[in-house]
């Protein structure tokens, strides 16, 4: 169903569309905003998210829509840049709602959706946030999760590493100026003390791609393993210079390692790495995503692609489930909904809006991401 | 003579910012401002203290500053630290956070200060953006501002459901400025500007005029932070970083350096001018790149010049003086 | 007791010896010029005496007081005002404000009623524009106040310059080649003005000049600079009839 | 400890390396056009792409793939200069430092625009492996960009002071018009001298590449301002400065970072850097250029 | 025929038009002198003659050649050099440096060291100082020195602005000796001057200017003997 891309259901994918009425039968349109960055520094981010959601987005229209209840809806997906900052996040959100938007898909970055969160209590919008980890972002009731929070996931690693893999030195290198990867260094950090643990060093970075001087010290303890809770393009750089220090440790990483393998100039570095993911391209489910999405938009999609994908079944689930597209109906159905997506099957969602979903270990092994035992 | 004129301007001024008000107070009560504009109200005023203020470093004293959003970030989490822990109803804490951003951004306008009397020209620059990124990292790093992660829950004391008080702000902002630079201290400060030996020689303090320059705007910087705050409800230090410095300083030069005025006319142009472009999508901060720089060649081309000085224009002049 | 009492300054740019054991004595009320060739360390000797340069050796008595070590400001404010050899104006202020810059010291206000234009401020403003009009009335420059000084001719940019450093109120003025770039025309008008001020303003005048008219015009006393050293002292008749005056500098 | 520090001197002289190779360009634009170029830290982006193109994309051997680099840059900055900076020589230098800001956009959004924001890999195409001298090893690129560096700072201080070409560089740096009188075709030295400098970025931008083996298209963003630091730090508009300058930073940083805290290494960096510049009010090779009055 | 023809030339600062309309030329080893008050327009016409400024309208030729459109740097490889008003010396290059910097446009090595050597003869402090940074010269050496970097071109016209403001009076005598020396030498000279006096007397003709426009021309003699031109640039 996926071939022949005809150009309906392209203005339906396309951000911003403003055309009214879409393709199909249906009645109506039923709006799903998103805001990330897609420009600057963070802007891979926000640019996957959003890619990832015109995927889902198309493949629904293009099967006739969404049924609401006795209403077959088209969906149109309003993409919103905010350059990761809070200040222009609020007016994409505000942008957003004079568009129309019905329900929310962001935002990407934490500091956004702190941002936003109260205003979209206030309008009492079903907000869902792909890749936003922080706690406090599900405070309000109207508000979902589809990543792990950062203590889940720092907790999570350290229960791996310790009680799984026995080790009891471990080195962690974290970005402090990134709230994600500090929320995850703090959480593993407090877990690997309470399980008998040493955090040899703890070493930090703002920003820029050189790690030198940090691997350097790392060298110079007893750790037995590394844990680089950052994003891909940051552990890239990591990995590859810990190869050429002739460091050997093995590597231990968050959510964000995914799509490490096509960042590295040589796969031999990554070798024997161990992330937790929702989601690896590899998998078997996800083939005919990942073939879509390097077809339009020739890259590998990447965990934060299958997040946006994902959200978007949340909530065409949500709406099939409420059948109504009243925002109250469609946050209590969210409680009610499993959803099998990219980032796992029978997804579902707690009412402190936290995603229940089981946490992958992805090994690269022989240049291929594989489920870790 | 001369200051009967004064006074006419003065009441022309005053008589414009009533009329401004009325019209947004309107606009926004009658619901016929869009949600995206109404969004708009409070960035654009802060952009306007920010700029104002810059205008005063750079534009009057002529000293490029690089720096300016970290008096902001200080003004931001003093002012936010402030009404996260008081806890008393907003008439009193907004005013307390207001006072408390301003004076901790002007402490830190004194620190500067100490590098402004030894450096000038691009040595200073590079200074004053270190500056900005050394309060950065001890933000980053410190517990009371939870670090990276940054605040957030603060009190939105100055959205736009408070436009009257940001805007009253905003224009308290600008008049001290305007009078500032029309007074004896603001003399001196375009004098240093204008010639750093001869201001010397008529007996001038550069030393001291600079760090007050530097002090008086880094007051009004923290303001706008503690207004940004408390409008956005969520701070993160990497929001403070040297491309806000830089934003406000393109709003400076924009709107001509050492005119108030221009400053206003920039700083509204350009907050806006990036949510008129969403619609060009991903092709947005191209076009965003491209208006800045033909703004900037316009803005001191002889087409310019030709136009201010062509024959409609002065022949509209003459008009005017005769009615 | 002189005005004005400098002993044995002196100043060196690495191996350069500019200016070496220069004395000069001037009395109050004196209209006193200093001469020399072309590089001879005149200007430099005027940088030291306002400050600009630190002297390698040597005092400067201004009534009484060492001003060697103070600051350009605090020289400024013990008595002493300049004008430049380039002409050094606050070229994007207008002309009135040029002379308001100069009575910064004089008139003065708090930065707050400055901002909140307090009564204070509307008072001393009203002042100080009085007293600067006044200023620029002797220069015949009044009618002109409003103008950007960048805008004026040259002429009437050197008058600014003496104007703006007669209105910081100074006991000794020092004016460096100011008839430079005028014609004869011109240069007569300057004198009568520079002797007018200095019977106006009740002031001592040392000033630096190429234009043996307006020296042997209107000085009473004259030294003559050489190689950084004082070649000679005395009244501009005898000192222009020097032998070793006229080969070193006046020619013929 | 002794070889930990020595690992560390030497990881500072890997970044130290490439500051220094970028802030040769900045020192040289920044002397003779007088403008602080916020957009050389993006030509060193264009440089670092161009380079990709031409393996990846026309899988030219990589000499070619350089020499294409080095003449997109030297064309992109001479265009530059001559549509965006051009107009405005008359103006205030803030202006043109405002349009080098835009222009700096430009070529983000553009590379932005035709290459996304994921990151490229790109191998090192440094086949030079490096030394080993004890325990310790320097990596082969760390050699080669030293040494290119100081090549370039070489050749290029003789050209500055040595040639007809360069002195005309410098009167035009002082005084256009006077330059002018002398004959000196000044938009055309102006050129040349965006031209030595964006050459200078693309070597910069190949040398990026080949040491960090990733691109994006903010990747110039952070070295430009860091390079920009360093220039200023070894004294504007001295080319031996820059150089030092770049090398002392990244000296800095990697010592800083090793011995004293990762997490408050840019406020140390920077404080160091204040420090310097309260000691040395212009740069540690910077001539204090007092006006004579 | 002319070396230099301007006519109806008209030069304008934004608003202010400072030329209003003037023709004179300038023979093949003639000495001619612009004289005029301050502000007279002296300064702006000879930078629209080389170039600095462009002219609103009116026509500028060089040896037959129209130059009024080419850019400053052509003109001066023409053959004509300028010592402009204020100096203009390259404050951060030694004296040497801007000296050669005067002989750009020439290529003979030998004929430029040679030409240096003349210039030290004639201005022997610059030699003395050929390693001092320019800016740091009296007032009176940057003149001597914007002279001879002019004279380094080997120019076959030079203009001169104000050539005698700020040196002693000793050497402004030398100066216009070395006009004298100049013209004697083959090039031709056109020089502005406050020295109405020192002016008349070393030029074949003048031309005096008031606000933008030439009032007066003849030979040198008679102007100086001219009673309005005595009273107003002559002091007398
Ligand atoms: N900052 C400096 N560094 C090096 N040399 C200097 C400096 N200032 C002045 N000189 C030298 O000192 C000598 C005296 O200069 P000064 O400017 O005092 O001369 P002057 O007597 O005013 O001459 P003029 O009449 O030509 O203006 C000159 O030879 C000059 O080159
Ligand atoms: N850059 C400028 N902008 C505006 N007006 C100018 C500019 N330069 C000169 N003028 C004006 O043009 C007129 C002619 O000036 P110019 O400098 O040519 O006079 P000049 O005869 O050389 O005088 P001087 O003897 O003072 O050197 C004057 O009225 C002057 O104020
Ligand atoms: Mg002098
Ligand atoms: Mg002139």
């Amino acid at each position: 169903s996926m071939t022949g891309c005809s150009s309906k259901s392209d203005t339906n994918s396309g951000s911003n569309s403003d055309s009214g009425t879409a393709s199909g039968t249906s009645d109506e349109t039923f709006v799903i905003g998103g805001i990330g960055p897609l420009t600057g520094d963070a802007a891979s981010y926000g640019i996957s998210v959003k890619q990832g959601a015109e995927i889902a987005v198309k493949e629904i229209n293009e099967a006739g829509g969404v049924k609401v209840g006795d209403k077959t809806m088209q969906l149109e997906l309003k993409f919103e840049d905010d350059q990761a900052t809070a200040d222009k996040a609020v007016t994409a959100y505000n942008t957003l709602m004079d568009g129309g938007m019905n329900v929310l898909l962001g935002c990407v970055t934490t500091g956004s959706c702190l941002a936003v969160v109260d205003l979209a209590k206030e309008d009492n919008i079903l907000m869902l946030t792909p890749s936003g980890s922080a706690a406090e972002i599900t405070k309000n009731d109207n508000v979902f999760r589809l990543c792990f929070t950062d203590p889940l996931q720092g907790e999570t690693m350290a229960e791996h590493m310790i009680t799984d893999l026995h080790y009891k030195n471990i080195a962690v290198i974290y970005k402090n100026s990134d709230e994600y990867s500090t929320g995850v260094y703090e959480a593993f950090a407090a877990k690997v003390a309470e399980l008998g643990g040493t955090i040899t060093t703890a070493e930090a970075f703002a920003d820029g791609e050189d790690f030198n001087t940090q691997l350097t010290s790392i060298k110079g303890t007893d750790a037995e393993a590394i844990f680089a809770p950052i994003y891909y393009n940051d552990a890239a750089h990591v990995v590859t210079q810990a190869a050429d220090l002739s460091i050997t440790l093995p590597f231990f990483g968050s959510d964000g390692w995914d799509g490490i393998l096509d960042t590295v100039t040589d796969k031999a570095t990554v070798e024997g790495a161990t992330f937790l993911s929702p989601f690896f391209s590899g998998e078997e489910t996800a083939a005919d995503f990942v073939a879509n999405y390097e077809n339009a938009y020739n890259t590998t999609p990447d965990q934060f692609a299958a997040d946006g994908y994902d959200g978007v079944y949340v909530f065409k689930s949500a709406l099939e489930q409420a059948k109504t597209t009243e925002s109250a109906d469609l946050i209590s159905a969210m409680t009610q909904i499993k959803v099998d997506g990219l980032t796992g099957t029978g997804i579902s969602f707690s009412a402190t809006g936290e995603p229940q979903k089981a946490a992958k270990f992805i090994k690269i092994e022989n240049g291929e991401y594989a489920a870790a035992k | 003579m001369k200051n009967r004129q004064t006074d006419k301007q003065l009441i022309k001024n005053i008589a414009i910012t009533i009329i401004i008000f009325i019209i947004v107070e309107s606009l926004l009560y009658g619901g016929l401002l869009s949600r995206q504009f109404r969004s708009l109200l409070i960035p654009v005023c802060i952009n306007v203290i920010l700029a104002v203020s810059l205008n005063l470093t750079t534009g009057f004293l002529g000293e490029l500053t690089l720096g300016h959003a970290g008096f902001m970030s200080v003004g931001a989490y003093t002012g936010a630290l402030v009404t996260l822990n008081m806890n008393l109803p907003m008439a009193i804490e907004f005013p307390v956070a207001l006072f408390a951003g301003g004076i901790a951004a002007a402490i830190f306008g004194v620190i500067i200060g100490v590098p402004v009397l030894r450096l000038r020209g691009d040595y200073l620059a590079i200074v004053t953006l270190a500056f900005g990124e050394i309060i950065k990292s001890i933000i980053n790093s410190m517990k009371i501002t939870n670090g990276a992660m940054g605040l957030s829950g603060i009190e939105l004391h100055a959205n736009y459901k408070h436009f009257a008080y940001v805007f009253a702000l905003t224009v308290i902002t600008i008049f001290a400025i305007k009078n500032m630079v029309y007074s004896r201290q603001g003399r001196a400060v375009c004098a240093i500007r204008d010639n750093y030996i001869a201001a010397e020689a008529v007996g001038i303090s550069v030393s001291r005029f600079k760090v007050m320059a530097f002090v008086v705007a880094a007051f009004f910087a923290g303001i706008a932070g503690v207004i940004y705050s408390h409008n956005v409800g969520t701070l993160k230090p990497t929001t403070f970083d040297y491309n806000k410095s830089i934003e406000i300083l393109v709003i400076v030069v924009l709107g001509g350096m050492g005119s108030i005025r221009g400053s206003v006319i920039a700083a509204i142009i350009l907050t806006v001018l990036p949510e008129l472009l969403r619609s060009a999508d991903e092709f947005r901060m191209l076009l965003y790149a491209i208006v800045l720089i033909v703004m900037m060649i316009f803005n001191s081309s002889q087409i310019k010049q030709r136009i201010l000085s062509s024959e409609i224009l002065s022949r509209l002049r003459r008009v005017k003086k005769e009615a | 007791m002189a005005l004005l009492e400098v002993k044995n300054l002196g100043i060196s740019f690495g191996g350069l010896r500019a200016v070496d054991d220069f004395n000069i004595s001037i009395e109050k009320g004196c209209l006193y010029g200093l001469i020399g060739p072309n590089g001879a360390g005149k200007t430099t000797v005027f940088n030291m005496l306002t400050g600009v340069y630190l002297p390698t050796d040597g005092s400067i008595i201004l009534d009484g007081n060492n001003v060697v070590g103070k600051n350009p400001a605090q020289i400024c404010q013990s008595g002493i005002a300049r004008t430049f050899q380039n002409i050094r104006l606050f070229g994007k202020m207008s002309v009135l404000d040029n002379v308001k810059v100069a009575l910064h010291n004089e008139y003065s206000y708090s930065l707050g009623s400055g901002i909140l234009h307090l009564n204070k401020y509307k008072k001393t403003e009203t002042a100080m524009n009085e007293r600067a009009l006044e200023i620029l009335k002797v220069f015949d420059m009044n009618e002109q106040a409003h103008i950007l000084s960048s805008n004026l001719p040259y002429g009437k940019q050197r008058k600014l310059e003496i104007a703006r450093a007669l209105a910081t109120n100074p006991k000794l003025l020092l004016l460096d080649e100011p008839a430079a770039g005028m014609n004869p025309n011109e240069t007569a008008e300057l004198m009568d003005t520079i002797s007018l001020i200095r019977d106006k303003f009740d002031i001592t005048i040392l000033l630096i000049e190429h234009d043996m008219k307006l020296v042997s015009g209107i000085c009473e006393q004259l030294t003559v600079l050489n190689f950084g050293m004082v070649l000679t002292t005395g009244t501009p008749e005898a000192v222009l009839n020097d032998p070793e005056v006229v080969t070193a500098y006046l020619g013929e | 400890m002794l070889q930990n520090i020595l690992e560390q001197v030497i990881n500072g002289l890997r970044s130290g390396s490439i500051y220094a190779l970028i802030a040769l360009g900045y020192t040289m634009v920044y002397g003779i056009a007088k403008m602080i170029n916020f957009a050389h830290g993006d030509i060193i982006m264009v440089g670092a792409y161009a380079l990709y193109v031409g393996l990846a994309i026309f899988h030219l051997p990589a000499v070619g793939a350089v020499l294409l680099s080095i003449a997109i840059c030297t064309i992109l900055g001479v265009g530059i200069e001559r549509i965006a900076y051009k107009p405005l020589r008359s103006a205030q230098p803030l202006a043109v430092l405002i349009t080098a800001i835009g222009v700096s956009f430009l070529l983000q959004s553009l590379s932005l625009l035709i290459f996304g924001a994921t990151p490229i890999p790109q191998a090192s195409i440094v086949g030079f492996d490096g030394i080993k001298i004890g325990g310790i090893s320097i990596s082969g690129i760390t050699i080669v960009t030293l040494i290119v560096t100081t090549i370039c700072m070489a050749s290029l201080t003789w050209f500055i002071n040595k040639t007809k070409l360069g002195s005309a560089m410098r009167a035009v740096s002082e005084d256009k018009g006077a330059a002018e009188l002398m004959g000196i075709d000044v938009n055309k030295t102006i050129s040349l001298t965006f031209a030595i400098g964006s050459a200078l970025a693309a070597i910069a931008g190949i040398l990026y590449v080949c040491q960090y083996q990733s691109l994006k298209p903010t990747l110039g963003a952070m070295p430009g301002i860091k390079a920009f630091v360093a220039a200023v730090l070894g004294g504007i508009g001295s080319v031996p400065g820059a150089m030092l300058g770049g090398i002392i930073l990244g000296l800095i940083e990697s010592l800083s970072k090793a011995y004293i805290s990762t997490e408050l290494s840019d406020a140390i960096v920077f404080g160091i850097l204040v420090l310097v510049l309260l000691i040395k009010p212009s740069g540690l090779l910077g001539k204090i250029r007092k006006e004579k009055v | 025929m002319a070396m230099l023809q301007v006519t109806d030339l008209e030069v304008s600062y934004g608003m202010i038009q400072a030329i209003k309309g003037i023709s004179f030329d300038v023979k093949q080893g003639e000495v001619i002198a612009l004289i005029g008050a301050n502000g007279a327009g002296k300064t702006t016409i000879l930078h629209t003659v080389t170039g600095l400024l462009k002219s609103k309208s009116g026509k500028i030729e060089f040896e037959g050649k129209d130059i009024t459109k080419l850019a400053g740097n052509k003109i001066v490889s023409l053959g004509m050099a300028h010592v402009p008003e204020g100096r203009r010396v390259f404050a951060d290059l030694s004296v040497l440096e801007n000296l050669r910097l005067g002989a750009y446009t020439r290529k003979d090595k030998q004929e430029i060291e040679d030409t240096l050597q003349m210039i030290y003869k004639r201005f022997p402090r610059l030699e003395e100082r050929k390693s001092q940074l320019a800016g740091t010269l009296s007032g009176g050496e940057q003149q001597m020195l914007a002279m001879g970097r002019a004279l380094m071109s080997h120019p076959k016209i030079i203009l001169m602005d104000e050539p005698s403001m700020g040196l002693s009076p000793i050497f402004v005598s030398e100066i216009f000796d070395i006009i004298k020396e100049i013209s004697a030498g083959g090039t031709t000279v056109l020089v502005v001057e406050q020295n109405a006096k020192k002016a008349l007397s070393i030029a074949n003709r003048a031309y005096v200017l008031e606000t933008g426009k030439i009032v007066l021309n003849g030979a040198a003699k008679e102007l100086l003997e001219n009673d309005s031109v005595k009273k107003a640039y002559l002091g007398e």
